[in-house]
């Protein structure tokens, strides 16, 4: 078990996988909560990459941005939640697909 | 040094030219009597004209505005007007065919503001095209007459109003960009040093620095097909004849008459003398194409059985020889050429006003419907007979003048065109002939033995057609009138 | 942005001012709030016109620069707030009334976002800035929270936007793998000379997804019809037109002037700007032909005009970037008339149904008349506005020889004019509608329309001063027309 | 200032037209005076013209512009030289007769000032036509002869007959100069001038002889429209809807030999190329038979003499082409008068009979009408060419000049002998014998106005081959007599007589029915067949296309196709915000793609 095995393009393989991951779900689940699960997961496979890169290459910015990030992500989803309850109250469901009132 | 020296004061004439219009229009819009308006302000137009006509007559031409500034100039759009002997009979048959227009055209029509609205701004736009310097405005001032006609046709029209409006429309906004992009690339083909948006200018520095001949090709191809098609040659002219036959009467007269004209003038300004190589090399497809619109036109014509659809074919279908004047490569084509724009203007535009008021009176301008105008109403069988005996390139009109001029102009290049522009003469006086027959003799439309002023009512319905009768029997005498200016202008255009 | 009366500051200050205003005042007394909210915006709007700084190279530690291009749409920006607050004034929100003052307050911190964006020159104060414009839109698109269809369209925009934000952040992550930095110029030293590595591109790649998803080009556009559609109509507008001109800036600092203005990349991504710009055309025009509803309609419109930037930008070239200014500008004048038109429409028909335009040419003549006017300047019909800047696309890619570009551009042109007609068709051949509205429309609204036609006018038979203005943001580069080569 | 007095000749008519067509038509009357005393003004102005000129050889009159640019010469100008005098003299003096002749004729017409309008509008242009001193103006005045031909056909606008008639003279005609227009150009293109003082000028270049011999049948296709010879005779039998003083002025005397005119006129263009001349002479030495053989089985009276018109013209022309002008004008001039005359006595014929034009149903018209009767005897012995009438001598220099020429002379003695045939045939079933119906039996001489013309062309006709009448046109007749040709020729006129009396003395009905002479050959069944329906199928197609496929498919279509495209487009946006995250993201991967194919190839 060797740490000197694992370098960087290992964790941006993995922030990768990570990303894929969330796009999957924000194609393919129904609830908008856990599509929003997945933007998240977006975000958080970004901040594994800025991590990984900054520890590498000695860097504090990125370790920076993440707080940035982080930061972001948390107000983006307390706003989405606010919306999913207000589209519960009307429509009370939170089925991404019965939103589609508006189309064509 | 505005105006060549000539006095300040009358180098205003040619805005004012334009000015007045756009007066009409505004005291339109603000509610002014419609008519009385429009026909004020096209008879006031006079004025200004006269004295512009008198300085070219006397100098050559006329300018106003501002010489170019500095050429590097950032956008150097210069608002400058210019009249000179090739744009003379142009403004001269533009003030007519709208005055006649606007005289045609009845103040108890539906919607009358908007109506003479339009009109007024289908003249303006021509009237601007003709003398605008700038290509910039040049190109913008066609344009504007183009939603005016949109309306006209979609609102006043008749037949398949619809179809014809849109199709037109569309069809002249593709050519209009096609030849946008063959002003670019004229502009841009010249020295970085002397770019400039003053066709005057730019003609000068692409006669001292010529395009390279492959461009100049390409060029005179945008060209040809941008104007082409705004002068409806074939193929690019099918948005035509459905267009005049639906049109109001007076939108097709300003539109086949004037309008149509401004395609063959910008041929004559910028595709002959900046792309001479180019043009030579293209004018055998613009042979092929002007065949067609002679022979292909011409027996379309001879099917139709709706005397506007009649109308609208024959005049698309001149356009040929008018063609055949440009590709001769002499002079004496030049002017025929010339000359015959302007009198199929006045020819064409009389030939809707008659079918215009047929229509108003019987209700429809079938031909087997109708019959007996001869008897009934000798005053516009006159006049359809001028009409139709001008369209048919009869001696003593402009028409003739015109075409026999093309016919000796193109006799050494393209005999054979000639031939077909000669036997062309003869497919439109079957088509002709054929319809004064049905409408003028044999047994009376009902409407018209009920119709209690069959004929043209005394002097305020007959004036407009005598109008535009008096300018095609003034030219087809006396050539020189359009002739004489011109000359200079056309001789400079074939000048290497 | 330049010290500490920036109007970046300014606006924040307001917003927050209009805040505290609100939650101090008794609700009974509230009227005068929006007022308030409109005063300040004409105030900052005169301040950015006038007073605004002078360029300077960078400030707050590098973050940010001050210089023609933000110069030039700093006033951009707050003229689009201006006409957003007057909008929200009028908006009929119904029982949500009471929370106005947020309704007002948003549109200032978003626009302090994009002020930030115009002038931003590290990708970090990009991130921060686009997601500070990014959630107060969330936040207003779904603010009628009585329309399921605002819900909605906040939703979707949410939704849409974490993933372009998703995807800019992991563009980031990659820059620094590639790059070690977000600075402009530190990439630019980086990068200067040497071929792009993989990382590097799709560095840009992923960035520049980020962006085409604000300026909705094809076939990153899916959002916009919907979120206009639902958005309460201030916001659409916004969205619009402020939410796109910003996606345009950043594409101009980022590849024109900044970080990526390099031949490498240059190379590999002039032919996908061009691409996209193709798809989006031709999308955008064909898509609104069966449009019915007026905002919906607007928004296929939008795309289109995103499109024919993207084709001029894609040229990569001076004449590509002033094209893109100017055009930003023309598209501000020409459409944000025909946004306060649909306000007053939905005000008085209570829908934007284009049906509603029918024989609107007798029974209100002025507005018919501006509102025609300024239609037919989107379609670039000479000599209104539209038509300069359609010419100088044109232009653009005639010197670029980018024949795709150029013909299909032609063609949408035709077709565009097809659908612009269409209101046109509406409002003056249609017969009279049958129901005629009991509500008149607003005297100011006529105004208003005839001077927005006026100046389409005005401005497409001289359109210099707008060519000063492109000079000025990207000064000491010359402008469209007849740039140097 | 003074020089310019000849234009009056040309321009009294046409004031006189323009005048009555835009302020006098309400009066008849006055219409009527200002026609005929602008007719008389230019006869009179002709006459002097005439006695001036014959001093010098040509008689200079400066030209008015009108085009003068850029090697083409064409202004209108004067030629003034005997030939043209003559005919200006004989044009505008018969033109007066007839004038005074319609006074009488139409007098209960209401349109009748319209009708002298046309009239003196006709008179202008001839006028033109002969004075006219280049090939562009001559063709300007050809047109307008056209013009006024098909006007004055169609005068009665309600008789369909007449429209349809009208047309097809203008469109056969249109035809003709077709060729003509071409011929001018090729002339022009030759000799570098359109002028006839130039003509004997030298060829530019060398031209190959095919092109010098298709200019002279190019011009001369204009003689074969405006002179009616084959193939394009069809119009004027028809032309004969007309008013009989039309039928008289324009379609007998005057208009229809302007072809032969113009053939005089160019005939050193013609010389220039023996094939052409061959060609002419050979059409008019049929033409002078064909008719001849048609005339034998009408029974239209008009028709009878319209088609022993054609014949007539066709000795002139084989004249011409026999290199005989003078002998050709000498024709031309006594056949202006006789064969007036005869329309004229037709005319008072079926103004007499109540507009009744079928010879069967007439009959016995010598006893009712004596003075028509005799002066259309004498016209008809004129036409067979009967010593001492004018018409013999003028034949009889004809006949002359084919003495070497056995197979024309056989043509144009044969068709002498059928012009008799018919001739007595008209006599006899017309003027002799008993009424065929009451119109004839109520027959009655016509008024003074009537009578006189016709007297005083009797006169003419009877005299006038008495005179050297080429003196005046400035022409002498060439080829001396060669006596068998007088002799054979009389012999065969005189002959003709006799088949006649034998068959048609007292016939109650036509004893012979030849149907492919009753029917003219069939020539119009044959172009109504082959080439109007043709034609008009044609058109049918083109139209058919242009509506279908170009108008419908091609621009129609393209409009459906952009639509039709915007609603495929529009079903992407179907609502579910997954999807459109899906395209969002298969975009990103299409472009990382791109990018990792950019990145290799780099």
């Amino acid at each position: 078990m060797n740490f000197g095995e694992i370098t960087l393009s290992h964790y941006l393989a993995l922030s990768s996988l990570l990303f894929l991951i969330g796009l999957a779900g924000v194609i393919l689940r129904r609830s908008l909560l856990i599509i929003m699960m997945s933007l998240e997961l977006l975000l958080n496979a970004a901040n594994l990459a800025l991590v990984a890169v900054g520890r590498f290459q000695g860097l504090p910015d990125p370790q920076v941005a993440v707080f940035f990030v982080i930061t972001v992500a948390a107000a983006e989803v307390s706003l989405g939640l606010a919306i999913l309850v207000a589209i519960f109250r009307i429509r009370k469901t939170t089925a991404a697909d019965q939103l589609a009132s508006l189309r064509f | 040094m505005a105006g060549r020296g000539s006095p300040m004061i009358l180098s205003y004439s040619l805005p004012c030219l334009l000015g007045l219009p756009l007066l009409g229009v505004v005291a339109i819009a603000l509610g002014a009597p419609a008519r009385r308006t429009a026909l004020w302000v096209s008879v006031l137009n006079c004025v200004p004209a006269f004295l512009a006509f008198g300085v070219v007559l006397r100098q050559g031409e006329i300018l106003f505005g501002p010489e170019v500034t500095s050429i590097r100039e950032v956008f150097p759009v210069q608002f400058r007007l210019a009249m000179d002997g090739l744009s003379l009979p142009l403004v001269l048959l533009t003030l007519v065919v709208t005055l006649s227009a606007v005289g045609v055209a009845r103040a108890e029509v539906k919607r009358a503001k908007e109506y003479f609205l339009c009109l007024l701004l289908i003249g303006l736009g021509a009237l601007g095209a003709f003398l605008s310097v700038d290509l910039f405005y040049f190109f913008s001032f066609h344009e504007v007459a183009l939603i005016p006609s949109f309306l006209l046709i979609g609102i006043w029209g008749q037949g398949d109003r619809t179809g014809a409006a849109w199709r037109m429309t569309l069809y002249l906004m593709l050519g209009s960009l096609i030849l946008l992009l063959g002003l670019i690339g004229l502009v841009w083909s010249a020295p970085e040093t002397a770019r400039t948006l003053d066709w005057r200018v730019l003609s000068e520095t692409l006669r001292a620095n010529p395009i390279r001949a492959e461009n100049q090709f390409w060029l005179a191809g945008l060209l040809l097909v941008g104007f082409g098609t705004l002068v409806s040659l074939v193929p690019f002219h099918s948005w035509a004849p459905g267009g005049y036959a639906s049109a109001p009467a007076p939108a097709a007269m300003l539109h086949a008459g004037v309008l149509k004209k401004f395609g063959l003038y910008g041929l004559l300004r910028l595709a002959l003398p900046m792309t001479p190589l180019g043009w030579k090399e293209i004018s055998w497809i613009i042979g092929v194409m002007l065949a067609a619109n002679i022979l292909y036109l011409g027996f379309a014509s001879l099917a139709q059985r709706d005397f506007r659809w009649l109308l609208g074919f024959s005049s698309a279908m001149h356009m040929g020889t008018v063609f055949l004047g440009l590709i001769g490569g002499t002079v004496l084509g030049l002017g025929g050429a010339l000359v015959l724009m302007v009198g199929h203007g006045f020819s064409a535009a009389l030939g809707f006003a008659v079918a215009g008021e047929i229509g108003n009176r019987t209700g429809t301008t079938w031909m087997q419907d109708l019959g007996g105008l001869a008897q009934r109403a000798p005053k516009l069988w006159f006049y359809l007979l001028v009409a139709g005996m001008a369209s048919i390139g009869l001696p003593g009109m402009a028409n003739f003048a015109g075409e026999i001029m093309i016919f000796f102009g193109a006799w050494s290049a393209h005999p054979v065109l000639v031939g077909i522009g000669a036997w062309g003469v003869v497919l439109s006086s079957i088509a002709m002939l054929r319809a004064i027959r049905g409408i003028s003799t044999g047994a009376c439309t009902a409407a018209l033995v009920t119709h209690q002023t069959a004929d043209l009512n005394g002097v305020k319905e007959v004036w407009p057609f005598a109008l535009l009768t008096f300018f095609l029997f003034a030219i087809g005498f006396i050539p020189n009138l359009i002739l004489g200016p011109a000359r200079p202008v056309l001789e400079r255009i074939l000048q290497p | 942005m330049s010290g500490w009366f920036c109007p970046e500051v300014l606006l924040v200050l307001a917003g927050v001012a209009l805040i505290l205003a609100d939650s101090l005042v008794a609700d009974g007394r509230k009227g005068w709030l929006p007022k308030l909210a409109l005063v300040i915006s004409f105030a900052l709007l005169g301040w950015t016109f006038w007073g605004a700084g002078q360029p300077m190279p960078t400030s707050w530690g590098n973050l940010f620069v001050t210089d023609g291009l933000s110069l030039v749409f700093q006033p951009f920006f707050v003229l689009c707030l201006v006409g957003v607050t007057f909008m929200s004034v009028r908006y009929p929100m119904g029982k949500e009334e009471v929370v106005r003052a947020e309704f007002l307050a948003l549109p200032f911190f978003s626009t302090a976002g994009l002020c930030l964006l115009a002038s931003a020159r590290d990708f970090l104060a990009i991130f921060v800035a686009l997601e500070l414009v990014a959630i107060s839109l969330y936040l207003l698109a779904a603010f009628h929270r009585s329309r399921a269809a605002s819900l909605e369209a906040g939703m979707k925009l949410l939704v849409m936007g974490g993933l372009s934000t998703g995807f800019l952040v992991m563009g980031i992550a990659w820059l620094y793998a590639a790059t070690g930095s977000t600075d402009f110029s530190k990439i630019l030293l980086d990068q200067a000379g040497r071929p792009a590595s993989l990382a590097f591109l799709l560095a840009v790649g992923l960035i520049l997804t980020g962006l085409a998803f604000k300026i909705a080009a094809v076939p990153f556009h899916a959002w916009a019809p919907d979120v206009y559609e639902g958005a309460p109509t201030p916001i659409t507008s916004f969205l619009a037109i402020a939410s796109k001109a910003a996606g345009f800036v950043l594409l101009l600092r980022v590849f024109g002037l900044g970080a990526f203005a390099l031949d490498s990349v240059a190379v590999v991504f002039r032919p996908v700007l061009l691409t996209l710009g193709i798809a989006t055309v031709t999308l955008g025009t064909l898509a609104a032909l069966p449009q019915r509803n007026l905002k919906r309609y607007l928004a296929y419109s939008g795309i289109a005009h995103a499109g024919y930037m993207l084709l001029a930008f894609g040229t990569l070239g001076e004449a590509g970037m002033g094209t893109l200014v100017g055009y930003l500008w023309v598209y501000l004048l020409s459409s944000f008339p025909v946004f306060i038109f649909i306000l007053e429409m939905e005000r008085v028909h209570g829908s934007a149904d284009l049906r509603h335009l029918d024989g609107l040419g007798q029974r209100d003549p002025g507005v018919a008349l501006g509102l025609a006017l300024c239609f037919l300047s989107m379609a670039g019909l000479p000599p209104l506005l539209g038509f300069s800047a359609k010419l100088s696309v044109f232009t653009t890619l005639w010197n670029a020889g980018e024949v795709p570009g150029l013909v299909v551009g032609v063609v949408m042109a035709v077709v565009g004019l097809g659908f612009y007609l269409m209101p046109i068709r509406a409002m003056y051949w249609e017969r009279e509608a049958d129901s005629i509205p009991a509500q008149r429309f607003p005297s100011f609204l006529v105004w208003i329309l005839l001077l927005a036609g006026f100046f389409q006018l005005l401005l497409g038979l001289q359109p210099r001063p707008l060519v000063r203005l492109v000079e000025r943001s990207l000064a000491p580069t010359s402008s469209s027309l007849f740039p140097e080569k | 200032m003074l020089a310019y007095t000849p234009y009056l000749i040309l321009l009294l008519p046409l004031l006189a037209a323009v005048s009555i067509r835009f302020f006098l038509h309400p009066f008849p009357r006055v219409s009527v005076a200002v026609s005929t005393f602008a007719c008389l003004g230019s006869f009179l102005g002709s006459l002097v013209f005439l006695v001036l000129g014959s001093g010098e050889g040509v008689f200079a009159v400066p030209s008015l512009p009108w085009i003068e640019w850029a090697g083409l010469r064409a202004n209108f100008g004067i030629l003034g030289d005997p030939l043209a005098r003559g005919m200006a003299t004989l044009v505008s003096g018969v033109a007066f007769l007839v004038h005074l002749f319609s006074i009488a004729y139409l007098e209960k017409d209401p349109s009748r000032s319209r009708f002298f309008a046309e009239l003196s509008l006709f008179v202008f242009a001839m006028l033109g036509i002969v004075l006219a001193d280049n090939l562009v103006s001559m063709f300007i005045f050809w047109e307008l002869v056209g013009l006024s031909s098909y006007l004055l056909i169609g005068f009665w606008v309600e008789k369909p007959a007449a429209g349809a008639a009208a047309n097809k003279a203008f469109l056969v005609n249109r035809v003709g100069d077709f060729g003509f227009i071409l011929g001018i150009l090729g002339a022009w293109a030759l000799l570098g001038t359109v002028h006839f003082a130039d003509f004997p000028a030298r060829v530019i270049g060398v031209v190959p002889g095919w092109a010098v011999t298709a200019i002279g049948l190019g011009l001369f296709c204009g003689c074969l429209g405006k002179s009616a010879q084959f193939p394009l005779h069809v119009w004027l039998p028809d032309s004969m809807e007309g008013p009989t003083p039309v039928s008289s002025l324009l379609h007998a005397a005057t208009m229809v030999v302007a072809g032969v005119y113009m053939l005089i006129r160019i005939l050193p263009i013609l010389e220039l190329s023996q094939t052409t001349m061959m060609t002419i002479a050979w059409v008019g030495g049929l033409m002078t038979l064909f008719p001849a053989l048609i005339a034998c089985q009408q029974n239209d009276l008009k028709r009878i003499l319209a088609y022993s018109t054609l014949s007539e013209i066709a000795y002139m022309v084989m004249a011409v082409g026999l290199g005989v002008p003078g002998s050709a004008m000498y024709h031309l001039t006594t056949h202006a008068f006789f064969k007036c005359l005869l329309f004229l006595a037709a005319g008072s014929v079926i103004h007499g009979c109540h507009e009744e034009q079928n010879i069967w149903k007439m009959g016995g018209l010598m006893k009712r009408m004596p003075f028509t009767a005799f002066v259309f005897l004498v016209g008809s012995l004129a036409l067979c060419g009967i010593p001492p009438i004018s018409g013999f001598w003028s034949k009889d220099a004809i006949f002359a000049a084919t003495a070497h020429y056995p197979g024309l002379a056989a043509l144009s003695m044969v068709a002498g002998f059928f012009t008799s045939f018919f001739m007595l045939r008209v006599i006899l079933v017309a003027f002799t014998g008993e009424p065929k119906n009451e119109a004839a039996r109520h027959a009655h001489e016509g008024p003074f106005l009537m009578i006189a013309p016709m007297a005083v062309l009797a006169l003419l006709s009877l005299v006038a081959g008495l005179f050297p009448i080429e003196k005046f046109l400035g022409q002498t007749h060439q080829g001396g007599h060669a006596a068998w040709t007088l002799w054979i020729s009389l012999i065969l006129a005189l002959a003709g007589f006799i088949p006649a009396y034998q068959l048609y003395r007292n016939a109650p009905h036509d004893p012979l029915h030849l149907l492919l002479l009753q029917n003219k050959f069939y020539v119009d069944e044959f172009y109504q067949r082959a080439l109007v329906r043709t034609q008009d199928s044609f058109a049918k197609l083109v139209d058919a296309f242009e509506g279908w496929v170009v108008r419908g498919f091609l621009v129609r279509g393209s409009g459906v196709v952009a639509r039709a495209s915007g609603q495929g487009l529009r079903l992407v946006q179907c609502g579910q915000v997954q999807v459109y995250a899906a395209v969002f993201i298969l975009g990103v991967f299409f472009l990382i793609g791109w990018l990792w194919r950019g990145g290799v190839l780099r």
